[in-house]
Formats: C-alpha cells, structure tokens, sequence
C-alpha cells in the first residue's frame, strides 16, 4: 500500500465550556478524543457517526479549519501545521453539507468559483477559463459564469461546489455529508458525478456521512465513530460482512431497509439517547447502550486492536 | 452530462430583482406614499430657491404677525418674516444633518462592527462594552451634553448626534456580521485562501447591506425629529436660521393668537418623519423580512 | 448558570457601565470644550472665579489626575455648582428629582399598558377598522417630534378648550401635600388628600400623553408586529392540530412569546421619556430636572448639564438592570449570556 | 373487507403567491384503510406535506384548498364548519407530529403546560379535569411514548430536551387525545438512525397496541419498507402510484418509482452506479401539460404531453397513474 497520503495520531480536540462570573473554563466538549488513522492514496474512506461522534471536527481539524488541542495530523508525511495554509488548500479542498448556504448570495458563480485562482493571483482571462472549463467537467453550462447561486437548484449549487474544489487540482478532497440536504434523485447524481471524478482525476477522497447505505456504496474503508472515539475500522466488505462492534451491529441495523423486517434485539423501547460530550461514561463510551457491557466495560476503555489483518475495533469482547 | 442545463426556472440576473424589488415597494400604497414624501422633501430640499416666495432671512417689521393668506401662504412670524419660504429653506438644514448625521454613524459603525463581529475574542468584548456605555445614555441625553460642550450650532449636533448614534450601527452590523459568519460560505472562502479583509469585505459586508440600508432608512426620521428637538433647545441651529426646530421655539410665545408660527415647521417635520418611517418600514419588508422593530 | 449568579453578574456590569459612563463625562467635560475652565465657570465667571474653579477641579494637572479629582468629587456629592440659581447643583437636583421620577414613571406605566393593549388588539383585529386606526396614529406617534405634540396639546386642550392645565405639578393656590417623598401623587395618598391627589392626576395627563406618545406607539408596532409573527409559527398549527382553542393559543402562547422582546424594548422606552423630559417639562413648566437642564443649556450652565447627564444616564442603565432580570426570569430558553 | 378511515378524492390545494399560483395538489386520490401504517413518500414539492396539512385542514396562507372530498370516518370534512372540526376531528378523531420539534413545541412553556391546554381541549368534561387528575393524565400521556422519567420531561422546556425526547413530547401532544388516525410527517428526518429507529418502533407499537392507524410521511423509501404496509407515491403534487409495500419493492410500475427505487443505494444491494432520472422536479406554477412526469420519462408517448393519464387498478389494490397502463388490467405475473 505504500506510505498513507495523511496519517492522523492520537488527535484530540476539545472545546472549552465557559461559565461562571468570570468566563473561566468549566467544562471541556470533548469533540474528538484520541483518534488515529491513516487515508491511504487513492481510496476513498468513509468517515460514518452520529451527532456528536466528533466525525465533522475531525475532518475540520484535517482541513485545518480547526486546530486539533494535540495529536499530530501528516500529510504526505509533513506535519500539516508546517504547510503553508494557500499551498495545503491547493492541494487538499472540500466539499460541505449544505450547497444552499455554501455559495455567497450575493457573489456571481464566476467569482465564488474561480475565488482560489483570484487569491492566488491568477489573471481575470485565466481564471474566466478555467472556471468555464471546471464548470463543463460537473456538467453544467459555461454560460452560469455570471449567475447568481439564488438561480440553482440544490443538486446544481452541489455540482457548482465541486468544482470550486477541483478547480486547484487538488489530489484529496474531504466531502462532509455532500449528499445529506438532498432529494434522493439528486443525490444520485451527486454520487455518480463523485466516482467519475475520483476515477478521471484519480483523487482520494475523506467521505463523511451519517448514511451508512451512501458509505457502503460509495466508500474502500470505513471509520466508526461514536462520541468522540473511533469505534471501527475495517475494508467495507468486512464491516457490512463482519460486523464485530456493538455499536456498528446497532448502526447497520438501525437503517430502514426492506430486508430486514424481523425484531433486532439491540435496541430497547425506552427512549435511550446518546451520550453528551461533556459528561463521558467512565469505561466504554458505548458501555450505557451495549447490550453485551460487561463489568469491564464500565471501568476501562477499550483499546483499538487489529483482530483480522485491516480489522481494526475498540471493545472488549475481541482481542488479546 | 449536461443534463441539468436546462432546468434554471428562475433566471433573473441581478438588476431584475433589484427592479422587482423596487416595484414591489411601490405596489403596497402605503410604502409608494412614504417614497413620494421623501421623494418631494428631496425636491423640495434641491429646489428651494425657486420655490420659496420671500428671502427666509428677510425681516419686515411692518409684516409682522401678518394671518396665513394668498400673498404668504403660512403668514409672517415675529420679525415679519414669510414662514413658508423659511419651512422650505428649512428643509436644506433637517436633510443635511440627517444624512451627514446617518453618514458617520453608519461607516463608523460598520467598520467597528464588522471586525468587532469577524474577528470575535477580546476585540469584540471591548468593542461591546464600549457600546454598552454609550448606550446607557438614554437617546438625545448625551447628544445635548456633548453639543453643549462643542458649543452650540450646527456642526455641533451633527458631531453629536453621529457620537451617540454610532454604537447602534456597530452592534446591528456585529450581529449580523455574527450570523453570517456561521454560513458555510465564510468557511469555503477560508479554503480558498480569502485573507481576513477579502472575507469581511467582499464576503461579509454585502450581506449586511439590505439591514444597512433598512436601517438608515429607518433612522432619518430619528434623526430629524433628534436635530429639530436640539433646536427647539436652543442648542441646535441658532438665529436667524430656518431651521424647523427653532422656528417652533421661537413660534412657541405666540401660540394662543399666531398658532401658525410653529405649527407649520412642526407640521413640515412630522410629514417629513413619516415619509421616512414609513418608506423605511416598506423597504424593511421587501429587503428583509426578518429585520423587525419597534 | 443560577439566576442569582447572573444577577451578580449584571451588577458587576452595571458598575463597569458607570465607571464607563463616568470616563465619557468627564471626556465631554474636560477635554471636549476649547476652554473647560470657561465652560466649567460659565459665561460671565471674573478671573477670580476661573481661577478658583481652575485649581478646585486641577486643570493644571495632568489629565489622570484631573480624571481622579473628577470621581472623588463625584463621590462626596459635589457636583459643582450653577451659574444660574448659585446653588450647589446637587441641591438642585435633589429638589427637582421627584417631579422627574413621578412623571417619568407615570409615563412608563402609560406607555407600558396602552402599548401592549393596543397591540394585542391591532394585531388580533389585523386589517379591520380598529387596527388601521392604530396602525395610522402610532405611526404618527413615532414620528411626531414630542415638543411639537405637546405645544399642540397645550393650544388645544389649554388654550382652547381649557380642558386641562397649562402646566405645573398643581394648580396655583392648592397646598402641596406634606413631603413625605416627594411624589405628589403618593404623598396625597399616604396623607389622604384627595382632592390634591385628583388635581395632580389632572396636571400629569398633558405632560405625561406628550411624553410617551413616542413609546406607546412603538411598543405597539412591536406588540402587534411580534404577534402576527408568533402567529405563523410551527407550534401553532400544532397546537390547533391538536384541537385547541384559538383563544388559548392566542392568550396564552402566542401572548407570552411575543411579549419576551417587549420587555427589552420597555427598557429603551424609559431611556427615550428621560431623554423627552427636557422638552416635555419645559412646555409644561413641570419642575424637574427636565426643565432645569432646558435652562442650563439655554445658558450654557455647564456643571447642572453634565450633572443631568449622570444622573440620567444612572436611572436608565438602573432601568436597563432590572428589564434585564425581568427577561432573564421570563425567558426560560436566554442561557443567562 | 377493510374498512376505510380516510379516502380522499380530486384534492386540490393551491397557493397564491406573488410569482404566481402554485398547484400544490392537483386532483390528489387516497384511500386509507383502518389500522393501516400508511406511507406517503416523495421528494421536495411533491406535496405530501400539504397533503398532511391539507387533512387536517391547516394549510397556512396563502394556500387554499380549492377543491375535491376528504371523507374522514364517513363524513366530509372540507363541509364542516371550522368549530366542529377543531372540537369533534382534530385532537380526537385525528392528530399530527411534525418534522421539527423545535419549532413545533412553544420555547417559553413547559412540556406539561402544551400537555394540559391539549387533555383539556379533548376532554369530554374539562372542568371536571383538574389538579391531580389531569396530572396523572399528563404524566401518562408522556410515559406512553416511552419517555423515561416523565414527571421531569412534564416540567422541562423544550430545549432542554434532547431531539428525540423532543419529538417523543411532541408525539405525545398528538396522542394524548387518543386519534383514531395519526399523521406523522417527517418525524425522524431530524434525528439520528439509532434515535430514529425507536421513534418508528413507537409508532408500530400504537398501530398494533391501540389500533391507531397512522399516515407515515417521508422522502426515506427505507422506511418505508420498514414499516409500512401500504404506500403512496407522489410526484409533483399527484399520486403517482398506491400498492403494498410489497409490490412497491417488488414490482413497481410508474417509471417515476422504478427510478427513484434504482437510483437510492440500498445497504442490501450491490451498484456500480445509481440510476439517474434526468431532469428535475418541475415548477408548480407552469407544470407540465398532459403527465406531469412526462419530460423526465423514458417511456413518454405522445399521449403523455397531451392528457393527465387516469388512475387505473392494474391489480388488487395497486393502482397507477400512467398511460403506459391505460385501460390494461393486469392479472398477476
């Protein structure tokens, strides 16, 4: 496989809850505690939580939207820290949730697309160019240069962004939910549109999503995370196939899905809710909702262990 | 895989939704009826010399106190002088403080509120408390006391009033410049590698301008009934100025049988203040529905 | 955060906003004017005076110090002295405060009840008869410039009609009820004279109308603007899905609601009938601080001016104070920020 | 034979905006039968949100229902008078929860004070219902839908709950009248899968425990299949096609459905690719002649362009709008 295109240690990010008279912390959010990873070149990994699990802030904090409180993030094996922002965003972009307030109201389509070209310095002609080539490449019409983003549609404002991403020719893109505001045809689209890329551009793609059907059909690898700790890893055959965690198992069978009719043991009649950040349980973060928590569930947290070769999981029922 | 060319419903460039916004204002009467009073104080304001009759300084002591008739529409004040040339010339002076007034407030505030609200932290909580005390003056108060202290005339209450007015400026502008901050778009712009004064400027402020502009509309009103209130206090214009405040002043002793020397400068005020409020409330609704207010 | 805890909050935060107030003041007063020493002395002051007010208020010195004999004489009191009535200003004040504090609070209790009434009403009848009347007059309110209004209501009411005083806090022969605090009204009351309490009733109507036309009508644009919004809400279709009462989702949840950023504006509206006083207390001749800080500024009597100013500024960030306890305790969703 | 709760015939609901006049609903046909879990799914702007709305006759300014029948428990309810429909159907006979608990729960009132205001609307007698009485009515009501600790839920505010306690209140503010039919629109868009899978357990549970039949509506095909026995399909404001769950599933026919059903990935199914339906949904003010699918249909006839195609019942209880099946009665296979 080769050296990852961006490796992740042990970071963690929490965030400060002030109170009191004089605003001093009180309290952390613990958003993502102690992660570690690797992005491999040319997969897509797909990044699958709850609310809560931390899977935004950390795909921030590789984005250097975010400054992790520790842990070290690589890229290329550089710390990103030590790339210059303007370089590392020409070569590492994104794509978020919502198209609808992810395009300025009041910037044409030719400026808010061609914006990384003018920060950079590139010339009117140049970027005018460019911009109607990428805006060929996501299928839509050279002629939108100077519209305004109140003139598209959903899907389209989504298409518009992915080629603001494109346009410095980066060879990674983390996508946040791009399909998530979205009609179900459109969505395809979307979908379509993204594996044509990644297969033309050949481009490595951090895919995150509370959907695990769009994840399984979309993604090499996958993540779980689940308040703030990474739960799983494994290829996508073996977390559909092979399902070791709990908290995965629930995940899966938590979807609606029209083959799966029969009881699911997991999951009680009492309204059960997630775990807040701030107030974590003391063993397993998933201890609380686990129907196989044991007494050693409740007082130590499990450490992610490779029990199958690429199988990574967090729970105490597997490995030593 | 153009297939989604075809579907733009609603392909109005720019111009048209301003255009379409203009014609929605005037298509509520009431907000076309506040237009056509600015719209006419404006004229007014430009015109003044052709309109008003009589030089508005010219005294006649043999026309003193003379009744409203044909020859002096509004009758003669105490020194003989024609009031409806004076409310026309009086116009100038309520605009010019109004707008220069609103002019300081609102770059000064914008500017403050802006990087107050973008760049958030220790910045934004000076800049708050700093409003915060400017605000603990009730309205006009600290205006009056710091045109006392520049000396009276003019230029004073515009300095004046533009010192009390900014912070209202600076926090409408930070609240907004708070909310628009949150949109995806700011942080899109970040990847783009957009610098802080790219992002408040180009991304930032044009958002805010429908609730600028709302707001100034809003406030002209508040701003001439304010100028006038500082005349009337003696504070404001001084004489023999037409300005409309002092005018009623010095129309006040004659009120039980020359009614008519303050009650038309405060008639010209009042009609003036409606038509702003009322334009301001018809922009507010086509602008920006959201933007509520007593 | 605890209530309690946000109160003493607030508190701290309302001394901050004095020591602030206190630093604009004294920048108003003393580096502002070209001369502050003339400005401080009056117009007509000899040189034996300049000199005198020059080293009793240190103009010689160094502006922090100048600033720290500005709040020590703050604190004693002494709030100078005026050019016009050569008394100390403080005396001034403390004869005058209590007209200001009964016609002010007087207004706000109009202000406060026609406001939020008139409201529910414009908004609950929208586009009948009623509610345009109200619309019209409170748009005439907001913009009708008070001193114009009042000398209005005196040619009407006074001069032609003769239906209410021309001005002052009692008629001319009648005998102030015993001081007791100073509030005509109250003081009549706790000594049970009523014909003077009916008498001073009847001379704050004109004053008092004057004065808050400007606060009624905008409570009432908010008042009736926020009900029509509360209105359009989501929890009202469920509340009417669920077969309730319009009359309860109105009066009770609409009601509540849309009275939560009322409250705030209450608040602003005191500000604007302190601020009003001057015109209002001069056509009125009521004597208040008002009509004390009209004549200051005719003369240029700088020292009552600033006083006016403090004081004015201390009763509304006071007012603020409370608005903000009583929105805090209302609202149950403000995190107390 | 089943019998029928709700049918609705020819429903149209316009709104009237300033572009233009939206047909939001042009001729909408519905039967629902009792104790059915009912499904409505579709995408933005097909009208299922109105059609809900429409029911309970609520849809807010400036929309209208302009005409058609919503026969509810053998009477026509557009026919009633505003008073007879707030005190004998809504609350009672029918109730709703919406897609957003935090905007459809009053941010000022606790959860207990919506309860009490809506026990006492639906109560028989209610002022003989007070004190501990309606207290224990409210408590009840919460514990019902599965919310622990209710006693505390009852004095909380909205925000203070969590999304699923909330959407949980605000089941509970429909269900305290005990409705004989239950809209859900959108309940569990907002929540997370795990959350949302007990909201829909909770609904099957009052479907099979208190015989409520309930209207599911979402753009979630998923659920769906999960829960439903019976579905309709809408696309811009009509009914593209009825039939069990099953056969939508299994055997689908307007090109609509098969399209949406191939181009969603399914956790069950492996795709290279997802099926695109070109085009996108049209606009309501100036939508198509003839078929309204008609622009976006690979199998579009000339007939298409020209007539709005009739429903047709091509089996037992599976009916299709399209002219692909005009006239056709299939019998099975």
């Amino acid at each position: 496989m080769g050296d990852p295109l961006i490796s992740i240690r042990d970071v963690k990010k929490y965030f400060p809850i002030r109170g009191g008279l004089f605003q001093s912390t009180v309290d952390n959010v613990h958003a993502v505690d102690g992660v570690s990873f690797d992005i491999e070149r040319g997969e897509t990994l797909g990044l699958v939580g709850e609310s809560g699990c931390g899977k935004s802030t950390l795909s921030r904090c590789v984005m250097r939207l975010v400054e992790p409180t520790s842990g070290e993030i690589t890229y290329n094996g550089t710390e990103i820290s030590e790339i210059p922002r303007k370089e590392y965003w020409r070569r590492a972009q994104m794509v978020f949730q919502d198209p609808r307030s992810s395009l300025n109201p009041r910037l044409t389509i030719g400026y808010s697309v061609g914006e990384p070209l003018i920060v950079r310095g590139v010339g009117a002609e140049e970027v005018r160019s460019r911009v109607t080539e990428f805006l060929g490449i996501v299928g839509m019409n050279p002629e939108h240069f100077s519209r305004y983003p109140h003139e598209f549609s959903g899907g389209q404002r989504q298409r518009l962004l992915v080629s603001k991403a494109l346009i410095t020719d980066p060879e990674f893109i983390v996508l946040d939910e791009p399909t998530s505001s979205l009609d179900v045809s459109v969505q395809a689209k979307i979908l379509n549109l993204l594996n044509r890329l990644k297969a033309e551009r050949s481009i490595t793609y951090l895919f995150v999503s509370h959907d695990l059907s769009v994840i399984k059909h979309m993604c090499d690898r996958v993540v779980v995370m689940y308040v703030g700790k990474v739960m799983e890893i494994a290829p996508k055959d073996e977390i559909f196939g092979n399902t070791l965690h709990p908290y995965t198992r629930l995940l899966i069978d938590s979807i609606p899905n029209p083959g799966a009719k029969e009881e699911r043991t997991m999951m009680g009649r009492e309204s059960i809710e997630l775990p807040s950040n701030i107030d974590l349980p003391m063993g397993c973060r998933f201890s609380p909702r686990c129907p196989h928590a044991s007494e050693e569930c409740t007082r130590a947290q499990p450490e992610l262990v490779e029990v199958e070769p690429g199988h990574f999981v967090a729970c105490h029922m597997y490995g030593k | 895989m153009t297939t989604e060319q075809a579907e733009t419903a609603e392909a109005t460039p720019r111009y048209q939704e301003l255009r379409h916004s203009v014609r929605l204002l005037l298509s509520n009467p009431v907000s076309a009826a506040g237009a056509a009073g600015v719209l006419l104080l404006l004229l007014t304001a430009a015109l003044a010399p052709y309109i008003a009759p009589y030089d508005p300084l010219a005294i006649n002591l043999q026309g003193r106190f003379l009744d409203p008739s044909g020859e002096h529409l509004f009758g003669t004040d105490h020194l003989g002088r024609d009031v409806f040339s004076r409310v026309v010339w009086g116009s100038r002076v309520s605009l010019t403080v109004g707008l220069i007034t609103l002019i300081e407030a609102s770059v000064l505030g914008t500017i403050v509120g802006l990087v107050a609200g973008y760049k958030g932290g220790w910045v934004d909580s000076l800049v708050m408390r700093i409003t915060d005390v400017f605000l603990a003056f009730p309205s006009i108060i600290l205006a009056l006391a710091v045109a006392a202290a520049l000396g009276r005339g003019l230029t004073s209450v515009m300095m004046a009033l533009g010192i009390t007015w900014w912070p209202l400026y600076a926090r409408l502008i930070r609240g907004q410049t708070l909310s628009v901050r949150e949109e995806q778009y700011i942080e899109g712009a970040r990847l783009s590698g957009a610098g802080g004064i790219r992002i408040m400027f180009k991304h930032i402020l044009p958002n805010c301008m429908a609730a600028i502009i709302v707001q100034i509309s809003m406030d002209v009103g508040f701003t001439i009934l304010a100028a006038a209130s500082m005349g009337f206090l003696g504070i404001g214009a001084q004489h023999p100025s037409p300005e409309w405040g002092l005018q009623c002043a010095s129309g006040a002793k004659y009120l039980v049988y020359q009614w008519w020397i303050s009650t038309f400068p405060g008639l010209a005020i009042f009609l003036s203040v409606i038509s702003f409020n009322l334009l301001g409330d018809g922009l507010r609704d086509v602008l920006d529905p959201r933007l509520r207010r007593g | 955060m605890k209530l309690g805890q946000y109160v003493t909050k607030r508190l701290l935060q309302f001394v901050f906003v004095l020591l602030g107030t206190s630093i604009i003041l004294f920048t108003v007063s003393h580096v502002i004017p070209a001369d502050p020493v003339r400005a401080a002395a009056g117009p007509k002051a000899t040189p034996a005076e300049l000199e005198a007010i020059r080293v009793k208020l240190g103009f010689d010195k160094p502006l922090p110090v100048q600033y720290v004999i500005y709040v020590t004489n703050l604190l004693h009191g002494d709030l100078g002295r005026s050019v016009v009535t050569l008394r100390p200003v403080i005396f001034d004040l403390a004869e005058r405060l209590p007209a200001t504090l009964e016609l002010s609070v007087f207004s706000l209790a109009i202000t406060v009840i026609f406001g939020i009434t008139l409201g529910i009403y414009s908004a609950k009848n929208r586009n009948r008869l009623g509610d345009h009347a109200i619309r019209f007059l409170s748009l005439g309110g907001i913009s009708m410039p008070s001193f114009w209004l009042a000398l209005l209501f005196q040619m009407v009411f006074f001069l032609r009609l003769g239906w209410l005083p021309g001005g002052g806090r009692l008629s001319s022969g009648m005998v102030p009820p015993a001081h007791l605090t100073g509030l005509y009204v109250l003081d009549s009351l706790l000594t049970g004279n009523l014909a003077t309490l009916r008498d001073a009733l009847w001379h704050m109507i004109g004053p008092a109308v004057a004065q808050s036309a400007i606060g009624i009508a905008s409570v009432i644009r908010m008042m009736r603007a926020g009900m029509l919004e509360e209105m359009t809400k989501d929890y009202v279709t469920m509340f009417r899905s669920a077969g309730v009462r319009e009359r309860t989702v109105v009066y009770k949840y609409v009601l509540k609601n849309s009275l939560v950023p009322v409250i705030t504006l209450i608040g602003v509206m005191f500000g604007s009938i302190l601020g009003g006083s001057f015109i209002i207390e001069q056509v009125f001749q009521w004597p208040g601080v008002g009509s004390y800080g009209t004549q200051a500024l005719l003369n240029l009597d700088f020292q009552p001016i600033m006083s006016i100013t403090l004081v004015m500024s201390f009763m509304y960030s006071f007012s603020n104070l409370v608005v903000d306890v009583v929105y805090v305790y209302l609202n149950p969703k403000v995190s107390y920020e | 034979m089943t019998k029928t709760i709700l049918e609705i015939r020819d429903l149209r609901t316009y709104f009237y905006t300033y572009a233009g006049v939206v047909k939001a609903l042009e001729g909408v046909n519905l039967r629902v039968n009792e104790g059915d879990i009912f499904g409505i799914v579709g995408e933005t702007g097909c009208g299922k949100s109105v059609t809900a709305l429409s029911i309970l006759r609520l849809v807010p300014n400036p929309g209208r229902i302009i005409g058609g029948e919503i026969i509810f428990e053998g009477r026509d309810i557009l026919k009633l008078s505003e008073e007879e429909m707030r005190r004998e159907i809504r609350g009672k006979g029918m109730a709703a929860t919406f897609q957003d608990p935090s905007t459809f729960l009053s941010p000022s009132h606790t959860i207990g004070e919506h309860l009490k205001d809506i026990i006492k609307a639906n109560a028989d007698d209610p002022r003989g219902l007070k004190g501990r009485e309606l207290n224990e009515r409210i408590i009840s009501t919460l514990a019902k839908v599965n919310l622990p600790d209710p006693e505390r839920v009852a004095d909380q505010y909205p925000h203070e709950l969590s999304g699923g306690m909330r959407q949980r209140s605000m089941i509970a503010t429909g269900t305290s009248g005990r409705p004989s039919l239950f809209i859900a629109d959108e309940a569990t868009t907002f929540l997370d899968v795990t959350i949302g899978a007990q909201i829909l357990r909770l609904f099957q549970e009052m479907n099979r425990v208190d015989g409520t039949t309930i209207i599911l509506i979402t753009h979630n095909l998923g659920i769906i299949s999960e829960i439903c026995n019976r579905v309709a399909v809408m696309y811009a404001g009509q009914v593209a096609e009825t039939c069990t769950t099953e056969a939508l599933f299994k055997k689908p026919l307007h090109p609509y459905t098969v399209g949406l059903l191939a181009s969603i990935p399914l956790i069950d199914r492996e795709a290279d690719e997802l099926e695109e339906i070109p085009g996108t949904i049209p606009n309501l003010i100036h939508p198509p002649e003839g078929c309204r699918f008609h622009p976006r249909c690979k199998h579009v006839m000339e007939v298409c362009r020209r007539e709005v195609p009739t429903i047709c019942e091509v089996s037992q209880g599976h009916e299709v709008a399209c002219h692909l099946f005009n006239g056709e009665v299939r019998s099975d296979g």
